[in-house]
């Protein structure tokens, strides 16, 4: 770093030291990292590795390395963590460890609040169709999932959802981006609440069609459903 | 009563009959409704076993297919929860929407044409949530097919806080506590009663997909049970009358005794749109 | 992988089935031990690996592998563990102490303070129903997310508590406005529907300003209140 008189040497010098500490860093990295069971921040790592290392970059080679192995460097959010090899599972897989199962309607919130996060209670249930069951947040974030992520700047002000860094971890994601699926449902426009300009169904072509045990409907029978006026009063 | 739902009710028979897993100790026709995770739910179904392609399928059909259900569901004397009903109502003013011609154009409000849309695209967008459900719990899960470090040799906590808390936590207590220090001696009977709020809920949720003149009471009458009648018209009607206080809604009635007619005003649809920002 | 006429690329494929059975047996094995909780026996390997193998020669490879790095494979007896090289250790002893968890009562308090602030601790105690022993506002201002406000201007000049701006921080909130108000502690499932009528929860404000009902903190009431030595250590 500091300039000098004879590049060659000193370069070979630096270059010596750099690979040493590199590797040393690497070693405290996979040490710090390895003796977690939960993931390890990138903050931490920067606070006991020696300053000025590009962590990414470091994290990106070791994870590399482990690529192949029975235990994988993997990162989630801006944390890293060494788990199994997911194709391993069936070795490891122990009966009792079955992961905590979920309600559907529990699964789908969790996955709407995913999909659209932020998202809010009521938006929810407008894509359900129904009201969230009391008690079906609360295991999601119980669960360490979900929380409380803010509020819209809306009239009263909403609480808004979101998914945790635990979520990510629980479900080997990297980012939210990578969650399944994602791209292609934004493009459909299935993650707006608006109906997409280029949605289209294609309007019953037998609708005009009256099934066998279909009648008319008659003007006099529309009356009668209270859908006209009896008096003639289109012509608003 | 297997005599009543024996014919015209095919969709009904069907649902009975694919939903072996959702069998309990419990009567079966009350826990197939139970089984549905509201109308919506109910329509996907439906719509499903039109064993097409969604974008394919026929509103109408669908619409009668519900409406059918409900009905078979009314003679076999199953309760169905108001929000059922409220679709039912929904449903069936699409059906007329549909029905008749297009009369004047240029009229506001959307279509039935529209409003088959908008039913589509909702049915569209929870199933696409229920595969991206599916997708997500089947990914390699940690603790299941994915394992930690059995034995950690430490907890690399954030070492700015010595003490560990999450705002779950911090709620849970606050909530659990007040609840416990609310003397709790109110009995609160089950009455049949649509509260305020109910109605509200029901409203403003029908009420987002109609903003055209709509004599939503009419609609929502024909398929309560008779015992319900009174209490959700009187919260219905309270209901509106605060929703139009605040905008969300107007009202019209050509004269005493007249339907009443509800649309959605103008900032409901502010509110609504201003609501729609995904990521 | 097909099987060939030629004899001397079977040969070549049978020790490249070999080489990958070995590889993937390794696989395995650095995977179990990695999800045990405990040291993993030989016999243990030798009932989830491929029959046949040398699973000692087999964990001693891998133990060479892992020897210089910042994980080591080591054997104790018979059984097999991964632990942090011995050299690292200084890496992951630093202040390691597990975060605590704070106590039910603790949370209560900080949750009342967060809510109803500014409040003093008779209020507390009022909510509360029974005496906050001292310890648990201790450990609340330990931990940096409770402060002395002011003194309310009633009889006895009681002292108001407030959050802090690392509350906020901690707790991943923006303003004290963001915490969660009744319909969605309702809606949440945090709050049952038994709740009478009059039950309200505050809405806590902007309320880095004092009450109009408030005095300031004096540096009279803290030396008071046993905050600050009674000499004067304000230049740090």
């Amino acid at each position: 770093m500091t300039p000098s008189e004879d590049p060659s040497t000193d370069e070979e010098h630096i270059a010596k030291t750099e690979t040493f500490s590199l590797a040393e860093a690497e070693r405290i990295a996979e040490a710090l990292v390895f003796a977690s069971a939960e993931p390890v921040s990138e903050t931490l790592l920067a606070e006991r590795l020696p300053s000025g290392l590009d962590i990414p970059a470091l994290m990106e080679g070791l994870s590399a390395f482990y690529a192949g192995r029975g235990v994988n460097l993997i990162r989630t959010g801006d944390r890293w963590a060494f788990r199994t090899a997911a194709d391993l599972s069936f070795v490891i897989r122990k009966d009792d460890t079955e992961a905590r199962k979920l309600s559907r309607a529990a699964l789908e919130v969790l996955a709407i609040i995913a999909y659209h996060q932020p998202v809010t209670r009521a938006e929810i249930e407008e894509i359900r169709g129904v009201q969230t069951s009391k008690g079906t947040l609360d295991v999601l974030m119980e669960a360490g999932w979900v929380r409380f992520r803010g509020r819209r700047r809306t009239p009263g002000r909403p609480v808004t959802l979101g998914t945790t860094p635990d979520f990510l971890d629980h479900f080997g994601l990297e980012e939210l981006r990578d969650l399944p699926g994602l791209e292609e449902l934004k493009g459909a426009g299935l993650l707006s609440g608006r109906i997409p300009p280029n949605f289209h169904i294609p309007l019953p072509g037998a609708v005009d069609d009256l099934q066998d045990d279909e009648d008319p409907i008659t003007q006099m029978d529309l009356e009668e459903l209270g859908l006209l006026t009896p008096s003639g009063e289109e012509e608003e | 009563m297997a005599g009543n739902i024996a014919k015209g009710a095919i969709p009904m028979d069907q649902l009975w009959q694919e939903a072996p897993e959702r069998a309990t100790d419990e009567p079966a026709l009350v826990i197939d409704v139970g089984g549905f995770e509201g109308p919506l739910d109910l329509l996907l179904h439906l719509a499903r076993s039109q064993k097409v392609d969604l974008a394919k399928i026929s509103v109408l059909a669908l619409a009668e297919q519900y409406l059918q259900f409900v009905e078979s569901a009314r003679r076999v004397r199953i309760e169905l929860a108001a929000d059922y009903l409220v679709m039912a109502a929904w449903l069936a003013y699409l059906k007329s929407k549909l029905l008749i011609p297009q009369q004047s154009k240029g009229q506001d409000g959307p279509s039935g044409e529209e409003m088959a849309a908008t039913l589509a695209f909702r049915l569209k967008r929870l199933e696409a949530m229920r595969e991206s459900a599916t997708r997500l719990v089947n990914r390699n899960r940690l603790g299941r097919d994915v394992f930690a470090r059995g034995a950690p040799e430490h907890i690399p906590h954030r070492v700015q806080s010595a003490f560990d808390a999450s705002l779950y936590d911090l709620l849970s207590a606050y909530a659990n506590l007040r609840q416990r220090q609310a003397v709790t001696q109110v009995t609160i009977e089950k009455r049949k009663v649509w509260s305020l709020s109910d109605a509200r809920d029901l409203l403003t949720r029908m009420l987002g997909e109609i903003s055209d003149w709509t004599a939503l009471q009419h609609y929502l009458l024909e398929y309560l049970p008779p015992a319900d009648r009174v209490t959700a018209t009187a919260s219905a009607f309270a209901a509106s009358l605060e929703l139009v206080r605040e905008g969300k809604l107007e009202i019209r009635q050509d004269g005493a005794f007249q339907p009443i007619y509800m649309r959605g005003g103008s900032k409901l649809a502010s509110a609504r749109e201003a609501a729609v920002d995904t990521f």
